[in-house]
């Protein structure tokens, strides 16, 4: 009996084998030659989001998965000349003192239509009121669902500026705004400027849902809508279909969040990813056949930010002999990979506001050593230096640029100590000020060149948490505000020189690198991805299918 | 004078768990009492389970007995202090091999009890070592070899070796001599028997083997089930055995050898 | 007597010793010992030998091949990394890193676990079943998990592993060295010293412990295997050695963004673990197989 | 057997009193305040501190505090993790079922090659085919998992395109999580993708599952190759020999049955090892499993997350020794009767 019972086990053995065999060698073919892939787009991102609604958001990783996905503006930029171009906003119009914008809404503007939410009407001029009002009016209960945190409203003081939003009729309204701000329509074009709808508002409160819902289950009238998110693995959007603009052609838009740089590109090599954030290894890349690589003059910089309030930066002269000592140039080509320009100022080349500063920092140990001494500081002395642990548009690799750092410092007889936090813990004990210096940088959110200036040094950007230098001066902050005051950009270029002239004078940090910010895809995809501003967006993108 | 050693009441009992909540006593050895002189042999014999080998195990200390006491010349002998005890009565086991330490030398072996137990320096134990070596029947060169190497009527020697280095008064034999072929056998007898008139040993032979016995005892002692059957002279006891037990034992014996 | 001049070596070889030759004549045990030795050699020395500075950042020289490369130079033998180090070097330093420190942690482990082993192998009854329950529970920890629990505690760095894995190798001392004293106490010889009036820990120490080095060492061996690949697997995850040290596993970590670029500075490291691990392994696995021959005699 | 079966019932209480301790002292250990440490909740105002104090009993001895803890665990409440504010319950139901997957894969493949291998091994004893098995079992067990994923995909996902490289299904195929095993829930979604979401989550696995399972394959090679040597050597089958029957039959109704039976007591102390192994290979593949989700929790310093994977894959890899346990004293009824513990 026993003999009988083994051999049906080795038959049953047998048969699995064989199976499993079979199924490995039917198997071999690749994954993309499934129908239910071709008509999705899978882009693997660097990052998690924060949150969905992009007014709350601080972090470009939040802006890439939705703003340009899941939401429109009034206004866009043009991707050729940074201009504003009409979007939700037919066309607009400002008074001559530029306190009065009035804005002509489309009307056919559909809002998604998922599981948690149906509109009965398309947008008009309440949602839009609605948006904006959220930030500026307190007693709002979407105000108050998110203790009015709205960083970038807050930098660029909206609730001060806006007065009022009128409602003229459905589809116009009028901002009033407390003095004039050049910036304003820019700041409104910008990522963050997204309209919400009113109705799904009013749903939420009336069926006494969650309010955050609001921002945690976006409801927006872009091309892709949401479907699900699992947070640290997967966002799923779905092709709007009513999408006002035209017929969306993927009908699947997949985020797969993948921090590690290299598991990033193996994805992209095996075509797991058919779009990768911040490709690493270009020559690879540009190499092979079936991929591409898509290039955008990315504004942004990358900057050593000294914490001017506690010792040994809060004396300029250490700031400067640190500024003397480090070798940009090695930098960009250890770090960077050539895929960088040297940065002698916050403001980009390619902003118009840019002219070349007069006193550039040269490296040079000699200067370092006498500053130093200068300072009292010849025997050299203990620094921390903070970097962040993932990759950013403006910085590939912190750590590396740390280390390297590390090294020119130690030259000039300074000790460092590099520290590094997972992100979100190293965000929040910066904001804190518990640094002494730090490797981080800004990418703009629009072209206007306050963009580079207010946010990071700022008086007002030291309470929303974006100043690395804790720095505040109150001549600088006066230019800015003249330079905002005017429509002229001729005197604003004026201002914004005077401004870089203290930069260069105080150092409260040190511009190291302008970074191309670049984007590797699967050669099936077609249409641009990279926006120069608000980061990404798949709205012209289709997948061809393969030959 | 008070005899070399004095057994008096010496008994022993096994406590056996049977389950988790009663306890069994058992009686291995029922009280029992003798004497022993020096130069003397007494021969304990019986068959398994007899308890012969408790006898010889309490007497080297290497058990506890329940009751009773062993007095050397008239000294009380505590249980559990050994080095009082290993001055005086030495033991060697029935597998020779078995009790030699596989990784330490002869010579290691040889000094651990008088590291422990005199004051010797160096150079007199090596002396006291050699010279035992010596007695036993081995050589010097032995000192520095291995157990592994020898055979096993020479791991015996080294075993008597053992015993006799601290010069004790009382030798237990726990059937020493039962793994030895009958030529090894002779010759080790002959060097008990030597070593016991240069050194006025007494021993205490455990043995089942009546040949033995009868060559080499003084004394018998017959054990069955923890009782003493039979003590006196070897010649009286094995010529006339009185007890059933005994007879059938020495026949047993004598019946093999005849065959 | 004549048969004793049989014995006319003028060596006469300890068990250890024995164990030793028929080691010595298992030709890939003793060439994997050789490895070892080079290895000890190398952690020992190795900060002396290296070619070139270890942290210091060479940006003349980023990201160059190894000398076989057509690109390679022969003054790198194995390429530099991307802030210009060379590779050699910084594979020589890691030795005493990666396995230097294999062998100080598991010199550790075998010790303290060496000690609590034979006290509880000496104490019978409830302490020594309740340490049986607690040794059960640990080892049914996987250990690389226990040990980044404890570095979860203690913060990441190079010393916290260490301990962590210490830590971790620990119970399986306890356990081999136990249950050797435990069989050794079943065999005769145990009981003679005993006899002779000796103490119960120097019975230990004279006569038991001769017995049982080699189950130990070989027990070692594993450890040490298992120590290599867990120092390094730790120094990959980035709990281990800091940034710039050269520890084996985060040298791999932190060139993995370089994996299509520059392959070497990826594959050598993992090279080194590989080999360094094969190596101990076959030392520990020459040692059995030598005691189960001469076991078997 | 009642008796078997209670001792082996008495050595998992025990073990989970022990892990329960351990795991409850982790909050005295963590730094930060020991409520949070137990509750993860970061931003608990303070009404809903006061409710933490009273259901903790941490206004209680420490006993107290312990039983509270207890209590908590065992209705299912693990706290919240620190980093996401989700139950750790909640996550540990969506990452668990994926390591347990994947382990059971390895293992499962660990088994099919490892264990024959071992027997060819021993039945070409001392022959060139023994000594390349051999040799093939030491570099397996020698190499660092990490490492050898990172070639895996070097080879088949990068340079032959056979598998590939991350996650556990291709993420356009949409398939709702009920079970958490991958392979379940395609069978139980309504996808009309069904059998294309099947093969490709098989061709997911296939990379993951061999590096976690080249370690303990190994093992098992030595382990199969040692009871079928000892099998080959031993009294029965020189009898069975000397009966006059073939070295198949002996080999194939003697020799496998009998050292099959050894094997699976030893595949209970091996899978912790392969829970290990499996760990760090999740990271590497983007395996969204325990293993990655715990390492993830210490970078994050998620304390709670940390106790509760601790206590999660410790009970896993435990209940599977004692499951191979039972059916170790199933298939040997002698080993019902032999005393345990040591």
């Amino acid at each position: 009996m026993k003999v009988k019972a083994d051999s049906v086990k080795v038959k049953a053995i047998n048969t699995l084998f064989m199976l499993s065999l079979v199924l490995l060698l039917s198997s071999c073919g690749k994954v993309s030659d499934d129908s239910a892939l071709t008509k999705g787009i899978i882009y693997c991102s660097e990052g998690s989001p924060s949150t969905f609604n992009p007014q709350l958001a601080t972090s470009f990783i939040t802006i890439d998965a939705t703003s340009k996905q899941l939401y429109n503006r009034l206004m866009d930029f043009d991707p050729t000349n940074f201009d504003k171009i009409p979007a939700l906003a037919r066309s607009w119009h400002m008074t001559k003192n530029g306190k009065l914008i009035t804005f002509y809404l489309r009307k056919d503007v559909p809002f998604h239509q998922t599981d948690y939410f149906t509109p009965s009407r398309n947008m008009n001029a309440d949602d839009v009121i609605f948006s904006f009002n959220r930030i500026i009016d307190e007693s709002n209960p979407f105000y108050q669902s998110v203790a009015g945190r709205f960083p970038f409203f807050q930098s660029i003081k909206f609730s001060e500026l806006v007065q009022d939003i009128e409602k003229i009729d459905e589809y116009t309204i009028r901002f009033r705004l407390a003095y004039p701000q050049s910036s304003f329509l820019t700041n409104l074009a910008a990522p963050f400027g997204v309209i919400l709808s009113k109705e799904y508002a009013d749903t939420l409160l009336a069926q006494g849902r969650d309010l955050t819902e609001l921002d945690s289950k976006p409801i927006g009238t872009g091309p892709f809508k949401y479907r699900e998110y699992r947070s640290g693995s997967l966002i799923r959007y779905v092709k709007h279909e009513n999408y006002w603009r035209f017929d969306v052609q993927i009908e699947q838009l997949l985020f797969n969040i993948s921090p590690g740089n290299t598991s990033r590109l193996t994805k992209l090599l095996t075509h797991e990813c058919d779009v990768i954030a911040h490709p690493i290894a270009m020559q690879e890349i540009a190499s092979r056949k079936d991929l591409a690589l898509e290039e955008v003059t990315s504004f942004n910089v990358a900057f050593l930010a000294f914490n001017t309030q506690v010792p040994p930066f809060d004396n300029p002269l250490v700031r400067k002999a640190v500024a003397h000592a480090i070798d940009k140039k090695a930098i960009i080509s250890a770090v960077y990979y050539d895929q960088a320009e040297v940065a002698d100022s916050l403001l980009p080349k390619a902003s118009w506001a840019y002219s070349k500063s007069s006193k550039t920092i040269e490296h040079s140990l000699e200067k370092a050593r006498l500053l130093l001494a200068d300072a009292g500081l010849a025997d050299g002395f203990t620094l921390d230096i903070w970097a962040g642990p993932i990759q950013r548009a403006y910085n590939p690799n912190a750590l590396k640029m740390a280390k390297l750092i590390k090294a020119d410092l130690a030259s000039i007889g300074i000790e460092v100590n590099i520290i590094t936090f997972e992100w979100a813990t190293f965000l929040k004990k910066l904001a804190k000020g518990e640094h002494q210096s730090v490797l981080i940088g800004w990418s703009a959110d629009h072209p206007d060149p306050d963009n580079f200036f207010s946010p990071p040094l700022s008086c007002a950007s030291l309470a929303t948490g974006t100043n690395r230098a804790m720095w505040c001066n109150e001549e600088f902050d006066q230019l800015l505000k003249q330079s905002l005051a005017t429509n002229d950009t001729t005197i604003r270029k004026n201002l914004y020189k005077q401004a870089q002239h203290i930069l260069d004078k105080e150092i409260p940090l040190l511009p190291i690198a302008y970074a191309k910010r670049a984007q590797a895809k699967v050669a099936e995809i077609e249409g641009d991805i990279l926006t120069p501003f608000g980061g990404i967006s798949f709205e012209n993108v289709n997948k061809k299918a393969l030959q | 004078m008070a005899s070399l050693i004095e057994v008096k009441d010496l008994s022993k009992k096994y406590k056996i768990k049977s389950n988790w909540f009663k306890q069994k006593a058992v009686t291995v050895l029922h009280p029992i009492s003798f004497k022993l002189e020096a130069k003397e042999t007494l021969a304990v014999i019986g068959e398994i389970g007899s308890g012969k080998s408790t006898l010889a195990k309490l007497l080297v200390g290497a058990a506890r007995p329940t009751t009773g006491e062993i007095s050397l010349n008239g000294q009380h002998l505590q249980t559990g202090n050994f080095k009082q005890r290993c001055q005086h009565v030495r033991m060697i086991f029935q597998n020779a091999a078995d009790t030699l330490n596989p990784s330490l030398t002869i010579r290691q072996q040889l000094e651990e009890p008088l590291l422990l137990n005199t004051r010797l320096d160096e150079e007199q134990r090596n002396n006291m070592i050699r010279a035992t070596l010596q007695k036993v029947g081995l050589l010097a060169d032995h000192l520095h070899f291995y157990p592994h190497m020898f055979s096993g009527g020479q791991k015996q020697r080294i075993s008597l070796a053992r015993a006799i280095i601290l010069q004790p008064q009382l030798v237990i034999l726990d059937e020493a001599l039962a793994s030895l072929d009958l030529s090894l056998r002779a010759q080790m007898i002959n060097l008990l028997l030597k070593l016991q008139e240069q050194m006025g040993l007494a021993y205490l032979l455990v043995s089942h083997d009546i040949d033995v016995v009868e060559h080499f005892s003084d004394k018998i002692m017959v054990l069955r089930e923890g009782k003493v059957v039979e003590y006196g002279n070897t010649r009286d006891v094995l010529a006339n055995p009185k007890d059933k037990y005994t007879r059938k034992l020495v026949m047993s014996q004598r019946k093999t050898k005849m065959k | 007597m004549a048969r004793e001049n049989i014995y006319q070596e003028e060596e006469f070889p300890s068990p250890i010793k024995q164990l030793w030759y028929t080691f010595k004549n298992t030709p890939v045990a003793i060439i994997a010992f050789g490895c070892y030795l080079f290895l000890v050699f190398f952690s020992v020395f190795g900060s002396f030998i290296t070619p070139h500075d270890i942290v210091e950042n060479n940006l003349d020289k980023l990201l160059v091949p190894p000398a076989w490369n057509d690109d390679g130079d022969v003054s790198y033998l194995l390429g530099t990394d991307d802030l210009g180090r060379d590779m050699l070097s910084r594979l020589i330093h890691g030795t005493s890193l990666t396995f230097g420190l294999s062998f100080v942690v598991v010199f550790f482990a075998l010790a303290i676990g060496g000690i609590i082993g034979s006290i509880s192998a000496i104490n019978r009854g409830i302490k020594a079943s309740f340490l049986n329950h607690f040794l059960d529970v640990i080892l049914s920890i996987p250990s690389l998990l226990l040990a980044i629990i404890i570095v979860a505690i203690l913060g990441p760095g190079l010393g916290n592993v260490l301990w962590a894995i210490a830590l971790v190798s620990i119970p399986q001392f306890v356990h081999v060295t136990r249950n050797a004293i435990k069989e050794e106490q079943k065999k005769g010889y145990v009981l003679i010293p005993i006899l002779d009036g000796a103490s119960e820990t120097r019975v230990l120490i004279t006569s038991i412990y001769p017995n049982i080095i080699d189950k130990v060492i070989i027990q070692a061996t594993l450890a040490q295997s298992a120590a290599i690949l867990d120092i390094a697997a730790l120094g990959f995850l980035g709990l281990g050695a800091p940034i710039p040290m050269p520890e084996w596993g985060s040298m791999l970590a932190n060139s993995l963004d370089l994996f299509y670029i520059a392959p070497w500075t990826s594959y050598l490291p993992g090279l080194a673990i590989l080999f360094t691990v094969i190596v101990t392994n076959l030392v520990g696995e020459g040692l059995r197989h030598s005691l189960k021959i001469q076991k078997d005699r | 057997m009642l008796n078997f079966t209670l001792r082996r019932l008495n050595l998992l209480f025990f073990t989970l009193l022990m892990l329960s301790i351990v795991s409850f002292s982790l909050s005295y250990f963590f730094p930060g305040n020991v409520l949070v440490n137990l509750s993860g909740e970061v931003n608990a105002d303070q009404q809903r501190t006061e409710q933490l104090v009273v259901l903790y009993n941490m206004d209680k001895s420490i006993f107290h505090q312990y039983t509270a803890y207890i209590g908590q665990i065992f209705s299912g409440n693990f706290g919240l993790s620190m980093s996401s504010q989700m139950p750790i319950s909640y996550e540990l139901k969506t990452f668990l079922p994926a390591t347990i997957e994947l382990c059971l894969s390895a293992l499962f493949i660990a088994l099919f090659f490892g264990v024959p291998l071992g027997f060819i091994a021993a039945i070409f004893h001392n022959k060139p085919l023994d000594k390349i098995i051999l040799t093939f079992a030491m570099v397996g067990y020698s190499i660092p998992v990490f490492w050898f994923a990172l070639i895996l995909i070097l080879v088949f996902s990068i340079t032959l395109s056979w598998f590939p490289s991350s996650g556990q299904l291709n993420l356009l195929f949409e398939i709702e999580q009920v079970t958490g095993f991958k392979f379940i829930d395609i069978l139980l979604s309504d996808s009309q993708y069904q059998a294309q979401a099947l093969k490709d989550a098989f061709m997911h696995i296939v990379l993951p599952a061999i590096a976690v399972a080249t370690a303990p394959m190994t093992i098992f090679i030595r382990l199969a190759r040692t009871s079928m040597l000892d099998v080959l050597e031993s009294n029965y089958i020189k009898a069975a020999k000397a009966k006059g029957l073939s070295q198949a039959h002996i080999i194939y109704h003697h020799g496998i049955r009998n050292s099959l039976v050894g094997i699976v007591r030893l595949i209970g102390l091996h899978f912790a090892n392969l829970v290990t192994v499996a760990m760090i290979a999740e990271v590497i593949f983007n395996w969204q499993g325990a293993g990655s989700w715990l390492i993830e929790s210490i970078f994050a310093r998620d304390y709670t997350a940390i106790q509760g994977g601790l206590i999660a894959l410790a009970t896993f890899t435990f209940f599977i020794n004692i499951l191979a346990d039972f059916l170790y004293a199933a298939l040997n009824p002698l080993e019902r009767h032999k005393q345990h513990g040591a």
